[in-house]
């Protein structure tokens, strides 16, 4: 975009303009994805618990989160007495420059990228991990206890949660060889097998393994004991509202999508659909071949992001002391193990066998979904939880 | 007048800025938000210095986990809300002084170090420096090793709960 | 002086010197202290790493020194908020003009 | 053959030198177990020094192979049987300076010392299964009588230090520089302080090591000095530099460094008037004591004195010859009236290394250490039997408490038998081959030299009949007539297989060892004539007219010998018929001064400890005198407290800068980085 931009105007300033063309469209892909996100969650969650969710405003109530939003965009925008007032407006602003700085280095197709960075998984979890500040000090600064209380466990939780995190990170890149988003998930083109997730059963461990610990550190359920509304009435949400408020959940849907991009790109084979034996941008012309690459990327980044709702729907709210033991003494041991044995695995295990184990994995996982889809499909609701919410 | 000064130009205000805000603010929690902001802006000087490792190291390291940290510290050891510390104007005086005298010595040797070759092109990335790690810096690299792991158990057993002389 | 060159950065790093130090010197708070400790390390790795990018001698070792210095900081912190616990536990206050025991 | 061998087979010995330092590391590590109650500290090490003496045996005869083989290439045996590596590096790091010099480790194989070796490894060997039996009982907890107290068995400490000794020992014999004996030389000092001493609670025996260690010492100044002479005329300790060098060395420092190894030599082997701590040294268990007397500590001084036999100018080795006969006189007189089994057995020692230093500062070298070689195993049979009636009558040691125990331990009476016989100098036992060898020396000297020196003459034949007397007198006391004990005689015992078993690989041994074809011949004597390869060149021109003059008159040698052995031997079977072996000798003034051993101790007691004493006690009471005191504390102790008290002082004043305020001090460290910023910035333009 640069060159062809510094054919009209000088480079320094073609790169300031390609830089706020970039920006532009994290900002607008983050808020629309948001705006989605937020009316799909409330759709999973009502079908869940066997009601319609929104139906409203628009059709499907596709427009409600435009509603909410008029809602809070308009509401008065207050700080608490006693609160540090700088702290308290910026935090906010920390937590969503944060997630949203990780889209600079997410690539959605090959070369789709605000800025390629050859540490971009590395810059990813740097910068990811840096969203726990804001929270920190929201709920330090609203004077509150409950906040207090909220922000110090997300520090606590959040910090821990990224030594597994990275592990896990680290279990794909030692086989890419290279930090290099783009390059990583260039080397998994071609058949679904050659998804990283696939390569060995370590890394399809370790996809298993990011994925929950990833939503643990964008502290979704059950891990939100920052918010935990049943014991710190919204923690560190508890005195915000209006804009500051929304800000925090665009900073939360950003990051869960942050990461579900990630997971996608280290183990899923990124802006590749693993079916299609040619590659689009090849056959349809670049303009066209990455959009559809734009788009596969995308859906597979909100499928992940779909099961992170699914299961906040699906299971409780663990303990805080159970949250912390679960990363420190189950979570971070295996993660470990999952790196050492991945790298034995890469020195020692023969090629033939290496593909071998592939395919099987592969091939065990697709007829797994099936039969869990196939089972899903035939359980009908119970009766008497139907019942129980229709009768009054 | 090129990009890149430009761009320092705004990092060097926003690093310096924040630094003089880690001084001067009076609770501690302030204070480590400029820092933040100092690290942030320490580590967007390494992404323009093109050392994009060192950049993304310092965030992880130092943002995501040294400060943490430290605001962590200074929530559990503040006794009240907002807890401040005063410091003499006398002290500030005499402090700012020898800091200044310093910074006025330091400048004048970067100064009379005089023109440097320019850029020597690109930093060496990742690969280069994890090598340099295992080979002609092993020693480093291991001693570093161990000095975390014995930081890691002193800390811990520093920070550990203690039992109340008496209580079983 | 509008060409960016190392000179820039060693100022840089001599003000962001001279801020830690001014903070070690004027906190009364163990965590500030800390923090000025923070600022003079950053300072010197700008210096590294300035010197990785302008002096053909630092080409790997800037960047391997300055990658250490960010390990030992981090290092230092946690064993330093380990003692500022333990004395804060002791004394009930972060203040280090209480912790004079060693005054001669 | 591993590789390592097959270049430089010396190696070989160094391995042997090396495994019971490895032992001693190991138990030294294992030592820190406590309660490690178990024979696995002695198997350990007696398996070690065994394997270090098949070792050496093999060395040995691979050595005489390519000896034999290599004969004229001294530079390719040199090669094979040699290394050297530098240790420290002295000296030329200043332009102007001397040429650097250095001081080596190295090794350094010949016939000596593949022999010697090889008699050190495996008399140890003998002697440390041998303790396996004999210090069973430190295995448990120990009840010493001695010492009225209950204690921890030191089991695994003894081999500890057995083996500590066995290293220091074959380290001096593989050495090729001084510097390296000298190590261990101190190393053999010390441990033969930890053995001597080794029941530390019984205050005879520490007082014995204590003994022992500083008459050490004062025979190592000497050697000390002529480590320094050395240096300093030489610049280097390699012991072919120093005896090629030694013959343009002015006359003096010649004189001075003989003098000062033959010190040296003097302290360790026992030579008066450094003989003194010998006999104490028998508060040691016994195996130390046979390791002492036997393979290691004595042998070492005559070694060494063997070995720099070409740095002696004849002054000095004249000097060698009176002390050598010195000793072997008076303590064989000493034996004489001995009652203690092992004082007899170490006097007799003593008397036997003056033989070999006679001989020595005769020149009659292969002599002398032929006797060195056949000694070490008879007398290990000796001290080992001695151990072995020792251990049989629970730890009584007075001959005349004994008796008759021949019907008791047959095993230990008729191989001790063949000791005593070897040591007197019965014809076709070892002993015989180097008793005589020395013998006929003396007289060649005496017939070939125009200086008569009737003494040395005629000294010998004396030392050899009273040594035909004490011995026999000792093992018919022990073993022969009647008990005199009747209650010790009861419960007297033979001792298990692994003590009997050394004694008759040892007797074996001392029958054996010298023989040659034939064997009537002591000329043919093949141990002899190996060790003749050894012998510095320079003796065969010397003393040409010597050895000829020995071979001429050595029927008459032989004559003499015999007669005065015999005469020794009837002398004790008629006193032992008449049952007065253990009356005193007729003039009791004679039997005073020889129960006293010469006066030795009092001699130094009076001439060196009374007087240090005294003068310690007239110093303290000098300083608590009043009309002393206040002059001493303005002086001497005025000088040290003023000193102390400006200390104080200055502490005062600087305690003040520490004032416990953090930011005080970083504000200093401020001021001192600004300052030597400053200072650094003016100094660069």
């Amino acid at each position: 975009m640069v060159e062809s931009l510094a054919e009209y105007v000088p480079q320094s300033l073609a790169m300031i303009l390609a830089a706020l063309a970039a920006a532009g469209l994290v900002f607008g892909f983050i808020g629309t994805s948001t705006f989605l996100f937020i009316w799909a969650e409330r759709k999973i969650s009502g079908r869940i618990q066997d009601r319609l969710g929104p139906t409203r405003v628009g059709k499907f109530g596709l427009l409600q989160s435009l509603a909410d939003g008029i809602k809070l965009v308009t509401k008065e925008d207050f700080v608490p007495t006693g609160a540090d007032r700088l702290l308290f407006r910026i935090a906010p602003y920390v937590a969503f420059c944060a997630s949203f700085a990780g889209f600079i280095a997410l690539p959605f197709a090959e070369g789709v990228v605000a800025q390629p960075l050859n540490v971009g998984a590395f810059f990813l979890l740097a910068v990811l991990s840096s969203e726990v500040f804001g929270v920190l000090l929201a709920g330090y600064s609203s004077a509150n206890k409950w906040s207090l209380f909220g922000g110090v466990r997300e520090a606590a939780q959040v910090v821990s949660y990224e030594v597994p995190r990275s592990l896990c990170v680290l279990v794909p890149i030692c086989i890419a060889g290279t930090l290099n988003l783009n390059t990583i998930a260039r080397q998994q083109e071609g058949w679904f097998w050659n998804w990283y997730v696939f390569h060995d059963p370590f890394t399809f461990l370790a996809f298993v393994i990011f994925f929950i610990v990833a939503t643990a550190s964008c502290k979704r359920a059950p891990f939100d004991l920052a918010e935990a509304e049943s014991e710190l009435v919204a923690g560190f949400l508890t005195e915000y509202s209006g804009m500051r408020w929304s800000y925090f959940f665009l900073a939360e849907y950003a990051s869960m999508f942050a990461v579900s991009g990630l997971a996608s790109l280290l183990f899923l084979g990124g802006w590749h659909t693993g079916l299609l034996p040619f590659e689009p941008a090849e056959r349809f012309g670049p303009l066209f071949g990455n959009l559809v690459d734009v788009g596969v990327f995308i859906t597979k980044g909100s499928l992940l992001v779909l099961v992170m709702m699914w299961m906040r729907w699906s299971l409780p709210r663990l303990r805080i002391d159970q949250v912390m033991l679960t990363c420190l003494k189950y979570f971070l041991p295996i993660s470990c193990g999952l790196l050492i044995g991945v790298c034995v695995w890469q020195l020692y295990m023969p090629k033939v066998l290496a593909e071998g184990v592939r395919v099987v994995l592969a091939v065990g996982f697709v007829v797994a979904a099936i039969v869990v889809v196939l089972s899903a499909a035939r359980l009908k609701p119970s009766p008497q939880l139907s019942g129980a919410f229709t009768k009054p | 007048m090129n990009l890149d000064f430009v761009l320092f130009t705004i990092l060097a205000t926003l690093i310096a800025a924040s630094a003089v805000g880690v001084v001067s603010s009076a609770t501690i929690v302030r204070s480590a938000v400029f820092l933040l902001f100092t690290l942030i802006g320490v580590a967007f000087l390494y992404f323009l210095l093109g050392a994009e490792f060192l950049g993304a190291t310092q965030l992880i390291v130092y943002v995501g986990g040294t400060l943490v940290l430290v605001v962590f510290g200074g929530m559990l050891t503040t006794a009240g809300p907002f807890n401040v510390l005063r410091t003499k104007t006398a002290e500030w005086v005499l402090s700012g002084s020898v800091a200044a005298g310093v910074f006025a010595l330091l400048v004048s040797i970067s100064l009379q170090l005089g023109a440097r070759p320019t850029s020597t092109g690109d930093i060496p990335g990742p690969g280069p420096l994890g090598m340099a790690f295992l080979t002609t810096h092993l020693l480093p690299f291991e001693i570093v090793s161990v000095h975390l792991l014995v930081v890691l158990i002193g800390a811990a057993y520093l920070a550990r709960a203690k039992k109340k002389a008496g209580s079983p | 002086m509008t060409e960016l060159g190392l000179t820039h950065f060693l100022i840089l790093s001599a003000f962001l010197f001279a801020c830690g130090l001014l903070c070690i010197a004027t906190k009364r708070n163990a965590v500030g202290i800390l923090m000025g400790v923070e600022l003079v390390l950053n300072a010197a790795n700008i210096n590294f790493v300035a010197f990785t990018r302008y002096l053909p001698g630092f080409r790997i070792e800037g960047q391997v020194f300055a990658v250490l210095v960010i390990v030992l900081a981090a290092a230092e912190a946690a064993v330093a908020l380990a003692i500022i616990l333990n004395f804060y536990n002791n004394r009930g206050t972060v203040d280090v003009d209480q912790a004079n025991d060693l005054k001669g | 053959m591993p590789e390592f061998l097959r270049e430089v087979p010396g190696r070989l010995f160094l391995v042997a030198t090396l495994l019971p330092l490895f032992a001693f590391a190991v138990l030294l590590a294992a030592g820190t177990v406590r309660r490690f109650r178990s024979p696995l500290p002695g198997y350990f090490a007696s398996f070690l020094l065994a394997v270090a003496a098949s070792c050496s045996v093999i060395g040995l005869s691979w050595f005489l192979q390519d000896a034999e083989s290599l004969r004229d290439q001294s530079k390719a045996m040199a090669a094979r049987w040699g290394e050297r590596v530098e240790w420290l590096h002295l000296g030329g790091w200043k332009a102007d300076a001397r040429p650097a010099r250095s001081i080596d480790l190295g090794y350094r194989i010949d016939h000596l010392t593949a022999l010697m070796v090889t008699m050190v490894t495996v008399v140890g060997t003998l002697i440390f299964l041998f303790s396996l039996g004999y210090m069973k009982d430190e295995q448990a907890e120990v009840e010493d009588h001695h010492a009225h107290v209950r204690r921890r068995g030191r089991f695994g400490r003894f081999y500890l230090y057995l083996s500590l000794f066995a290293f220091s020992m074959l380290n001096i014999l593989i050495a090729d520089n001084l510097f390296q004996i000298f190590v261990g030389w101190e190393l053999v000092g010390v441990s033969s302080f930890f053995l001597i001493g080794f029941y530390t609670e019984r205050r005879s025996a520490s007082t014995a090591a204590n003994k022992a260690f500083i008459v050490n010492r004062v025979g190592d100044a000497g050697l000390l000095v002529a480590l320094a002479v050395a240096w300093f005329h030489v610049g280097s300790f390699n012991l072919d530099e120093l005896f090629a060098k030694a013959a343009h060395l002015p006359a003096d420092a010649i004189l001075l460094l003989g003098l000062g190894i033959f010190c040296g030599c003097a302290g360790k082997s026992a030579q008066v008037p450094l003989h003194t701590w010998l006999p104490d040294a028998m508060e040691g268990p016994t195996p130390v004591s046979a390791l002492i007397h036997a393979a290691t500590m004595v042998a070492a001084g005559v070694y060494l004195v063997g070995r720099c036999w070409v740095l002696f100018t004849p002054d000095v080795l004249l000097v060698i010859a009176y002390l050598g006969a010195a000793t072997m006189i008076l303590s064989a007189l000493v034996a004489v009236v001995q009652t203690d089994i092992k004082r007899v057995l170490a006097y007799s020692t003593c008397s036997q290394l003056g033989f070999m230093m006679l001989a020595l500062g005769l020149g009659a070298w292969t002599a002398a250490l032929l006797h060195l070689l056949t000694h070490a195993f008879f007398k290990a049979l000796l001290f080992l039997g001695a151990g072995s009636v020792i251990h049989g009558l629970h730890h009584e040691q007075d001959l005349s408490k004994m008796g008759g125990l021949r019907r008791k331990m047959p095993v230990t009476a008729y191989t001790m038998f063949v000791g005593v016989l070897a040591i007197a100098g019965m014809p076709l036992l070892s002993g015989w081959y180097s008793k005589e060898l020395i013998l006929s020396h003396v007289i060649g000297s005496a017939a070939a030299d125009g200086v008569a020196r009737p003494l040395l003459t005629f000294l010998p034949f004396l030392t050899a009949g009273l040594t035909s007397y004490y011995m026999f007198r000792l093992w018919f006391l022990a073993f022969a007539g009647e008990p005199r004990d009747r209650h010790l005689f009861e419960h007297a015992h033979e001792s298990p297989a692994v003590m009997t078993l050394p004694l008759l690989v040892l007797a074996a041994f001392s029958v054996g060892v010298a023989w040659g074809w034939p064997v009537w011949s002591v000329e043919s004597s093949q141990l002899a004539k190996v060790l003749h390869h050894a012998q510095p060149p320079v003796l065969d021109v010397k003393y040409h007219a010597i050895h000829g003059k020995a071979e001429e008159h050595h029927l008459l040698t032989t004559a003499l010998a015999l007669g005065v052995a015999a005469f020794g031997f009837a002398v004790a079977i008629a006193r032992h018929r008449a049952g007065t072996l253990l009356t005193p000798p007729r003039p009791a003034v004679l039997a005073q001064v020889l129960r006293k051993k010469f006066y030795f101790d009092e001699l130094y007691a009076a001439a060196f400890t009374q007087p240090t004493v005294e003068l310690a006690k007239l110093s303290a009471a000098a300083d608590k005198r009043p009309d002393v005191r206040p002059f001493n504390l303005r002086s001497l102790d005025g000088v040290l407290n003023a000193i102390a008290d400006s200390l104080v002082a200055l502490g005062t004043v600087v305690r003040r800068l520490q004032t416990g305020q953090l930011r005080t001090y970083i504000l200093a460290l401020g001021l001192t980085l600004a300052a030597g910023l400053g200072i650094l910035l003016r100094l660069s333009r």
